[in-house]
């Protein structure tokens, strides 16, 4: 699964390539690491990569997905900018997006809450099913005035990335 | 002579902590205050007792004397040690003390008085024969006094607050055209702080070097003085940096001087623990510039040159004790540096960054002391002073002292809040620092490698990595259809076994 | 002079990490080594670089010399510093740096085996004329010779193994009938622990004191001795405080046992950093006990008393740098005492007490120094020794250093684990150890203060309430019908405003 | 709502009577208390009583409802009693003997050797298994006469604390 990760200024593409516990290979913006990484709950990281040790500490923002990272002696933004982030951003720029009738869920989450039912009329931009992931709650919005045809989960369904919630007429 | 059994320690932060530490050292109990803002902080929960004193702002908390004296004499505190800032220069407080039979640890009103009062205090050094910068006798009465004054000792010139410190109502004047506006600018900036608009105007020195006396006194007439301490580096007239031996200092420079110091604070029948601070120039001429009566908060280097525990001293004092050593028996032994360590934003020009700390290490082994008081969770109130903590290294020798600091501000990591740690790093890495070649202008001057962009090659992708397994794993917690990733199950990712290459 | 760069430490744990502070401060970049139980341990993450080196067990992982030289060799490190304990007095580990041209921080190959066998080293003593105690000359062949050699120098007496140290293979023999099965029993346990069964026997001398000497050597001849350590207090064999200056110690008997010390390593040609231990009886006749070729564990009151860093000696000269100090340079300013924490129960016949880290506050501010390793959350390893750190404390008499250490102790907390934190304090309390009066039989002869229950009145009623509280809070966390009581939302109980009485 | 709570050797039964926020009024067998108190979700207490300040730190045990309780330079063991728990511990008191049968392990170790197979019969103080900590060995015994029931714990096993190690017939 690859996301965008923003550090500062830089917008690096990074991906899982392999895991066998705590080994992984990484790959950031094309670039192979293998590396050792063993971490706690609340964001102390010790990396070993090609026998250098790394001690980073992690400190989540009040914002999901938003770090402060401390190095040796530097500190940086870190924003992990992924499917959903893009999603929203998206819609955000162009307002309803397209006039698609199908609503997916953009990344893996949790339904909290969903507004309509099979038959309701909904107009564009009304919300119709709240998701949550990573303790931040998205609602989703209607793309275009419609009504509902299908309703495919309901509340506390586990969804998958691209996972079709709802279909409108 | 009064043996001091219970102490009531009228500050909070690390001072409170620092004056507790040596009353356990001497069995002596403690009595903590706090404000509405503090009821958590480390020196409430450090104390033997602790009361409420007010509300947050200081006026209503730390500078309330009715309170503090009620809760002194309910407690039963014989003695009130006042830290510095807050009441620890107030003279009615020390004499409220005296009337209530509290022992204040510190000097006499009096002295107070007569030391608080930058005209004054020049006058009295004047007299007893400490070199003073030239300027004015007394405070200005007309801008046109002012102008007359410059024209004798010639610019440039600073205006200065005569009931001031910390930098507030000083004005530097290097052209004629300026001196009218300038005494009018600091004199409402002086009313404004301090209730008070007399200024006064002394010569400026150019490359000025800040260096002052430890001294103290016991109440049967015994004076030393503890050597110097160089506070240079300064950012915005308050101090940063300190460490002792000052390179600047000659062996005879020394002893003159510590010599002037003494003869300074017998001059005004001092008592306890004071400093006094001078200006010398790069000719080595020394200017008395103000006395402190009370403790700096750089005391710690002098402690640890010299071995003396200045709050032991504090506490035998007031208690009627003579001093147990002379000035023969006084000697530097080695160099120490003190850095402060402030909740702020050194490359945006030093604002104060108040929030919860999420994490701290503190630096330890040989030659390393930090006196704090921020803890793991701990909120930094937005009502006091941005100092978090003071590290303090000791070192055979400066340069040892210096790769020693570097070593302890490798180790120290305060994270959550904004902290000068990096900029202090980069200061010990500056070639003018680490050859002793530093004024007060140190910080303008070195502008460019102190707020410039470190050139250490940074692990960037390392970090990439830590946020990206940090985002795996929380998404991994909401989701149980995510398979390609395995979270860690405890505080250190628990797996059977560990993996190695 | 070769320069040394890179630095691998064989170790881990405490020491490991004190290498590496000297270290960072003299630009050495540094190799750690680690075993699977270590991974997340502090001296990994410290470093600049780390590799596994193998299992948990140390034969197969700190004690693997191949695997140590593959990696010091892979990582281009100059230089091996070998810590105490593990392959520190391995003669084999020395000579095979030697081989690959890696420099082993530490004396030669042939002086570490020397000074490793005890019958060896008591041969090389008594040539050099440094007081032995008396006994055998060498091994004892039988246990006929046992009786012999008990006849000549009367009982008490000590067997001990050839090979030995920390107190393993050690009896002590009071009546004749007991010495055929001691000395068979010394020999078993000799065998099972170093693999050699030849034990010798010593007169025992009644209430001994360990004291012992550090020595400096360079490279060009030049030996000095760093003063004494009192190490008397001890249990079971290990040493638990360690104090310098001595309270026994006279300036005559310093002087003469010091240049005891320098002829001692002069006598077998000693480089680096070295201790000879004595037996000191109470009419302050002294007997050499044996030599530590490497660094102690309480090498850092030397430190602190003399201001010489050892670890940064011990590069100089490995680098064939010669001392830049002279005997007579070298001063002990005031009172150093270390107290070793142990992950163990004192109420339980000091048994190790394993486990997860819950909580640490360090003991800080002047005069207070700890070398530690273990952090919140770190799970102690059941393979190595239990030390969890050292505490140092500084004061200008031995009475200040005292009291110091009581104040430190106090603020020292560590949670999760059992440990020797209350009866160091109890110590520290101790009228013996306060008057300085004590030796190795310290803790036997004080058990009842030292093991019995505290006098002082705790506040049993504020933990009940506490944990009540902590119960109320977990309950109404579960059940949502628990309207009794409002719970914590934050770290610290967060509620609109802070309620005072 | 009243509890029991044993610290050490004694058993003392605790109320809340008043909560004001951080300030609450409780009763000690039968002694009232005003305290100021405050916490942390970790355990960090800061208690004002009568102006003195007490600083505890409890650490949960693996037992729900037991914690180990640090105070100034004392150790407490401290355990609430509560409906639950009494009920737990009548059940237990009526299988007394059988849990006298049972061999365990009070800390974390590594086994060493067992001594006994199953089957075996064992006499009372025989050492059956021998555990290693921290580079010490402690030997267990068989608590009685009996026979071996079952081992559960082979040499080189990593061993919790009380865990059951053998069981006596």
């Amino acid at each position: 699964m690859a996301v965008q990760i923003k550090i500062g200024d830089r917008l690096a593409w990074v991906n899982l390539l392999k895991q066998d516990g705590n080994l992984l290979e990484v790959e950031v913006d094309g670039k192979k690491y293998e590396v050792d990484l063993m971490h706690t709950a609340d964001g102390t990281f010790s990396i070993l990569e090609g026998g250098h040790s790394y001690d980073i500490e992690l400190v989540p923002d009040e914002t999901p997905k938003k770090y402060t990272a401390y190095t040796l002696y530097e500190t940086h933004n870190v924003e992990v900018i992924d499917a959903e982030a893009r999603y929203l951003q998206n819609r955000n720029a162009n307002g309803a997006a397209a006039a698609e009738s199908k609503i997916t869920s953009p990344m893996p989450g949790k339904v909290v809450k969903v507004l309509v039912s099979e038959g309701d009329p909904v107009q564009q931009g009304e919300t119709v099913v709240i998701i949550s992931a990573m303790k931040m709650e998205s609602e989703y919005k209607a793309p275009k005035d419609g009504v509902v045809k299908k309703v495919f989960v309901k509340a506390d369904d586990t969804v998958d990335s691209n996972q079709v919630l709802i279909e409108l007429e | 002579m009064n043996k001091i059994k219970k102490i009531l320690i009228a500050n909070r932060g690390e001072i409170a902590i620092r004056v507790m530490r040596t009353c356990r050292e001497l069995d002596i109990e403690t009595v903590a205050i706090y404000s509405e803002a503090d009821r958590t902080s480390l020196h409430v929960r450090y104390a033997h007792e602790a009361y409420y004193v007010g509300k947050a702002p200081s006026s209503e908390s730390y500078l309330n004397i009715e309170k503090i004296i009620e809760i002194a004499k309910k407690s039963g505190a014989d003695a009130i040690h006042p830290g510095y800032g807050f009441l620890s220069e107030n003279a009615s407080f020390a004499r409220r003390c005296a009337v209530e039979g509290i022992i204040f640890i510190g000097p006499s009103p009096e002295v107070i008085v007569q030391m608080g009062d930058k005209i004054q205090a020049r006058d009295a050094m004047k007299k007893a024969g400490i070199p003073v910068v030239p300027g004015t006798e007394g405070e200005i009465k007309s801008e046109q006094e002012a102008l007359e004054i410059i024209k004798e000792i010639g610019l440039p010139v600073m205006i200065k607050a005569s009931a001031g410190g910390g930098g507030k109502g000083m004005r530097l004047v290097k052209n004629e055209a300026d001196v009218v506006s300038s005494v009018r600018a600091a004199r409402s900036e002086a009313k404004a702080a301090f209730g008070d608009d007399a200024v006064y105007i002394e010569k400026y020195i150019t490359s000025p070097h800040h260096i002052e006396f430890q001294i103290l006194a016991d109440q049967h007439g015994n004076t030393v003085h503890l050597f110097e301490r160089e506070c240079s580096v300064q950012r915005r007239h308050q101090k940063m940096i300190e460490e002792t031996p000052s390179p600047l200092m000659t062996a005879e420079l020394r002893n003159e001087m510590g010599q002037a110091a003494v003869e300074a604070a017998k001059a005004v029948n001092y008592v306890g623990a004071g400093t006094i601070e001078f200006l010398v120039d790069n000719d080595l001429n020394y200017y008395f510039l103000e006395m402190n009566t009370r403790l700096q908060v750089e005391h710690p280097i002098t402690e640890r040159v010299t071995g003396i525990d200045l709050v032991k001293q504090q506490i035998h004092v007031a208690e009627g004790q003579p001093l147990d050593f002379a000035q023969e028996d006084l000697k530097q032994q080695g160099h120490a540096i003190e850095c402060r360590v402030y909740a702020e934003d050194p490359d945006n020009n030093f604002m104060p960054s108040a929030g919860k700390v999420y994490k701290i290490s503190d630096p330890l082994g040989f030659g390393v002391r930090t006196d704090g008081y921020v803890y793991e969770g701990y909120e930094i109130p937005i009502y006091y002073d941005p100092m978090i903590s003071k590290l303090i290294v000791w070192g055979k020798t400066r340069d040892e002292a210096i790769g020693r600091m570097r070593r302890a501000l490798y180790e120290y990591k305060i994270t959550g809040v904004k902290t000068s740690i990096k900029m202090l790093e980069r200061v010990m890495k500056n070639e003018n620092f680490i050859q002793g070649n530093y004024d007060t202008h140190f910080i303008e001057k070195n502008q460019e490698q102190l707020m410039g962009k470190d050139q250490t090659k940074d692990p960037e992708d390392m970090v990439i990595i830590a946020a990206f397994i940090d985002y795996l794993d929380k998404l991994s917690a909401v989701s149980t259809n995510q398979k390609e990733f395995v979270p860690a199950q405890s505080r250190w990712k628990k797996i059977p076994y560990v993996n190695h290459f």
